[in-house]
């Protein structure tokens, strides 16, 4: 067992796929001589050639769009999105087209793409370059989201993304490239709809995904001082969803925090909260607190910008909220 | 600060175009072709016309729902650009594509049943008018977001390329949809990276209500390559010989060269634009009537009977096959059940088809 | 006060305020020579001249982001998408370009454009044109997001669309066009962030916008048949939400429904329901009950398209299933 | 089917191109210009040129953060530019927008106070580098989505036009951005509708670490107005009278004739793309060293010297008070608060503001 960045894992996974399965290509971006905008893809052009590792354009609605077509015919793309913000100019090849390729002809094309794009806030890259997003490609059906945590999840993840049969939105984030962690060696994969207890505990269960796993953590290890067990759930996949985990974990502990880095409102945490209440309902002792983004486009300045954010404290406080404390 | 001359347009590739006059008759002699080829163009359009004229029966009695949009005025720009394709050759179009389906040879019984929403529709009734489909026959689907299809068609091109084999992808669209931007990214990348695309502008003078002239800075559309170093060809698409001919060799060209290659065919639709729409308010009964008279399927019929091609009893025949097929086409819909409702989640991922 | 069409009231909204202010103009395709692909815009050229009502080119960005610009220098651009689900290809500039207009310049621009979307399903449109899309334009932060459900609310929404200082999504609906109303003659605004009560009832409260306020009536009618009083609210606008009358209702009721027509996951129904368990979770005798539609990308064929959105009697079996019936 | 000549290009204004070759002398004497203006150009060079020094300098010392781009290399095309504007013309950038904002004197001081995120910054801290904005100036915003601004810029000269007002506007953008669809969109719609846009495209060879020929089928990138009908004009961007010469007489023409042009600036920076970015994995150490050859600054110090314009002592006197200048910049904005975390939710909405 290795312990190695979330950056190495989602390129020993790419590396993997690709010397396993000539049909797995690169594109996007900066991904090929320039090594890759956040260095993900670093080496692979030399690895690789031009033929697999392909910089493309400022056209995100045309590479994906070729991305998706080149799926149609088995391809397997992994098709980089520089962030996740210029998925917005290319959100309707996402979700109207890509989506849609195998309900709409009745199964008989399907759509193997990954789609990997970093997002998030906390490097003042101010409004039109912090987004997340999680919660609109979630809300597609016909697309799977994860949004991996750590590096063994980040590799394993990617491993699976890139095996499935469908367009696969893979939401990394830009603060956890450099995290490190240990990632098992070998073939190691993850599969989707599986949610991970990141750390068992009985007092409340927290429920966090991609950056937030971290600040969950940070905050269970504080309150951990104050003897409050908390139970930390990495969501993982978010479409699917893996509700049994979830619900099991509030069953046993009756009170739920749930913690997402954008906007609080009408995002992720809102379904999450909701399907709990519908399936733990006379379990919960307490309502459930989400803890979310103060709403508005993230601004530049630090001091604004570390308030937007939401911090191990203010989960902890929340935390608290529900133990009435 | 000296202006240069047009040296760099006149070295340009893209000022290629072919001429064209209305009503032509130059689109090379009935002697170049088999008669058997030039009958079966013109079943093929009558067969367009015929299928196209149930559908618009068959949407009034409430058969057919959702938007539904005719090829009727368009045939020889159908059938001149599908008959030039080969089997192997993958086609993309828009949601106007019953015709492309038919002459792409689609079971033209699963294209019908798709307009009914029949579980033996050729995307299972979850289609309908502008999604047909069928991958067998490389019929990559039709879409209704405009333009949309564009990128998805390069897709298929990359991985024609990607994987060395020799088709090639037809890409085709409206005159309207090369305002968009997905157009603009599309063909930029199709000539970066020479992918042996063949777009197919079906220019029918209107995107909706809007005429070309009111929707795009530049009317001759054919010149829209130029921007991308695309070589561009207009045709006359009232004339299915001049269409089959043209098509033809650049389809060859496309697959020789594996560099795209952009064609206007300049067409009209009589109807409106949807089923929604008589088609009225934007235009003149008198332009409708001009371009009626280019008819491409009737002009073809004199053309034949005129060298001799075939008869007209031939003709009259050749009528009655056609609406007879119409008919197996919807008997087959008919009998078709509905899908069935506890199969609704089925086919959202790949692993549930 | 006249009984008029959803359509005719969105018209005379449109013809007041350009009567009233001629910074106010109309732009979208086919809006003028065409007369709206809805019919919604008949006339207004005649009346307003090619001026102040444009015909675009098919290129949803471009003429969105114009009028972004245009409303930058303080006119008031009404833009038409067709339908909701043109708006995937001008995301970037609704959520990303004018939503942030105000906020990362420090507040000295402003975006006072109003984006008017007809979406939903129930005409066999199928999978790329059948998107409602509610909850991608609530999630966004300088937008304001309204969806009326009648031809009131349809005239005295827009009114006040056009005299707001922000973007506006304006959400029609086009199984809405024909349906009919009272409109109070004159001057009639409705303002944003006010939820209606459609129907006084008291044992359960059914929240829903757009549509399915029709089906909550429905279902209420049928239900009252059966002694079940049901408060129907609507929520008018989605962003502000009006939490106040949502929590003030279950307050009194108990017992919540929400229908939403769109996928029944990450919705914003599942806002909806978060906020009430937040605010009012003491309140609460039952889970509270989310009807939504099957998570499918929307099938052709007239059963399984109406399989899709819920229906009367799907809301009907929801309430009363929060009545333990 | 005969192919026609060039016949239609020819008569094209779109075939409208500066020559240029490097290093250039050809942009008119310096007797048609006022000494005045001669010190001012190269004045307002110097200053562009150091103070993006000093922001790389702010930068590695962590004053300032997220993005950040700059011009250095650039400054003949941005001072050519921007100086051709008149008062009440408007202005729309990239990202790479710090030259453009304090040549269109946004008081320089909120310049680097937005840069270090403070209260007194000309977007009051919210946007930072890439979003620099004075209204007041018409200096319309900086936008961090490439092409995301065109669309913008277009609805402004569409207003100037509802207003019947005789402003332009002037659109600005990387050689990249010519490859995506908003700028595809917006430029049709531009032509179609005769809106008084100057496009200028600042063709600095990359986009981030791609180079013009790897990432557009077209290279001459003046000639991306022909597909609107747009003329297309290029210029040696290394030289600031060449620039100024022709954008002054286009700005005018587009004043006049409220149709769009389209100009491509030709020049190169020497830094990365951003601060991020050490910019030399994608381009040869010789290939910056010849550009740095054609250096815009110092080159026209020479010419200035050359001209007898000024004297070295006066070069080193614009040395001193530039570099002041810019200290009384950086004074402004260390003195300057952060903003106020309790109005963190202000002008969310415009009646927060
Ligand atoms: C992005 C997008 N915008 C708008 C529409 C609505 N729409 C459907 S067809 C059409 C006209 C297209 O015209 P054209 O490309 O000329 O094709 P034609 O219908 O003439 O075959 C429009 C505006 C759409 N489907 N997609
Ligand atoms: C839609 C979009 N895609 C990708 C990016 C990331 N990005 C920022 S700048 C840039 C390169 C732009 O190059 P160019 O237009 O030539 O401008 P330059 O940076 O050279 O001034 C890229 C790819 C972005 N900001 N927006
Ligand atoms: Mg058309
Ligand atoms: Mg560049």
């Amino acid at each position: 067992m290795a312990e190695i960045t979330y950056r190495e894992a989602l390129r020993d996974a790419l590396i993997e796929e690709m010397d396993q399965d000539p049909d797995v290509f690169v594109m996007g971006e900066e991904v090929g001589v320039f090594q890759g905008a956040y260095k993900v893809t670093e080496g692979l052009l030399d690895r690789f050639g031009e033929k697999r590792v392909i910089d493309t354009p400022i056209a995100e609605e045309g590479f994906v769009g070729l991305g998706a077509g080149a799926a149609m015919t088995g391809l397997r793309p992994v098709v980089e999105l520089m962030t996740v913000n210029f998925g917005m100019v290319a959100m309707d090849q996402i979700a109207n087209h890509a989506a849609k390729i195998s309900y709409m002809f009745g199964g008989r094309l399907k759509c193997p793409m990954v789609i990997r794009a970093p997002g998030g806030g906390g490097q003042q890259l101010t409004a039109q370059h912090s987004h997340c997003l999680d919660v609109w490609f979630a809300y597609i059906p016909g697309l799977k989201v994860v949004a991996p945590s750590v590096p063994s999840d980040a590799k394993g993840l990617l491993k699976t993304s890139i095996r499935d049969d469908n367009p696969v939105m893979f939401l990394e984030h830009l603060a956890l490239y450099n995290t490190k962690g240990v990632v098992p060696e070998g073939e190691h994969t993850v599969p989707f709809g599986e949610a991970d207890i990141k750390r068992v505990g009985s007092d409340v269960t927290l429920i966090a995904h991609s950056r937030m796993v971290l600040y969950a953590l940070q905050a269970a290890a504080q309150l951990s001082e104050e003897d409050i067990s908390v139970e930390v759930i990495d969501l993982r996949s978010i479409r699917p969803l893996d509700a049994e985990t979830l619900v099991h974990s509030v069953q046993k502990t009756h009170r739920c925090v749930i913690a997402e880095e954008e906007h609080r409102s009408f995002g992720v945490n809102a379904e999450v909260a909701a399907t709990i209440y519908e399936e733990a309902f006379d379990y919960l002792d307490a309502p459930i607190e989400r803890v979310g983004g103060v709403e508005v486009p993230m601004p530049y300045s630090k001091p604004l910008e570390q308030a937007v954010i939401p911090s191990p404290e203010k989960i902890v406080t929340a935390v608290k909220k529900t133990l009435y404390l | 600060m000296s202006r240069s001359s047009a040296r760099d347009a006149r070295d340009n590739p893209t000022d290629q175009v072919t001429d064209m006059e209305f009503p032509v008759r130059d689109s090379g002699d009935l002697d170049n072709y088999e008669n058997d080829q030039l009958i079966d163009f013109y079943t093929s359009m009558l067969y367009v016309r015929r299928f196209e004229e149930r559908v618009a029966e068959m949407y009034l009695r409430a058969k057919i729902g959702g938007y539904c949009h005719l090829n009727i005025g368009e045939e020889a720009t159908v059938v001149g650009t599908l008959k030039a394709l080969r089997k192997e050759d993958y086609f993309f179009g828009s949601y106007r594509v019953h015709g492309s389906a038919i002459v792409r040879e689609l079971p033209h019984g699963t294209v019908m049943a798709e307009l009914f929403g029949k579980r033996d529709g050729c995307a299972k009734g979850r289609g309908g008018s502008m999604h047909l489909v069928d991958p067998e026959r490389r019929f990559m689907g039709g879409y209704g977001i405009v333009g949309g299809s564009i990128p998805l068609s390069t897709g298929v091109s990359f991985a024609i390329k990607y994987r060395g084999t020799n088709e090639i992808v037809m890409s085709t669209f409206g005159d309207g949809a090369t305002n968009i931007g997905a157009f603009h990214e599309a063909l930029n990348i199709a000539s970066l990276w020479k992918l042996p695309n063949l777009f197919i502008c079906t220019n029918n003078q209107y995107g909706m209500g809007t005429s070309v002239a009111r929707a795009s800075a530049v009317t001759e559309l054919w010149k829209k390559g130029v921007a991308y170093d695309i070589p561009g060809y207009k045709v006359n698409g009232m004339d299915v010989l001049a269409v089959y001919q043209l098509t033809k060799k650049l389809v060859e060209e496309v697959r020789r060269t594996s560099e795209p290659i952009f064609v206007e065919c300049v067409t009209y639709r009589y109807r409106g634009h949807s089923m929604a729409d008589a088609g009225k308010n934007y235009r003149t009964a008198d332009e409708i009537d001009e371009w009626r008279e280019r008819d491409p399927v009737e002009s073809f019929r004199l053309r034949l009977l005129e060298g001799e091609i075939f008869t007209q009893k031939d003709a009259d025949d050749i009528e009655e096959a056609v609406l007879a097929k119409v008919q197996t086409a919807v008997d087959f819909a008919e009998r078709s059940p509905f899908p069935d409702v506890a199969e609704l989640e089925k086919f959202v991922y790949a692993e549930d088809a």
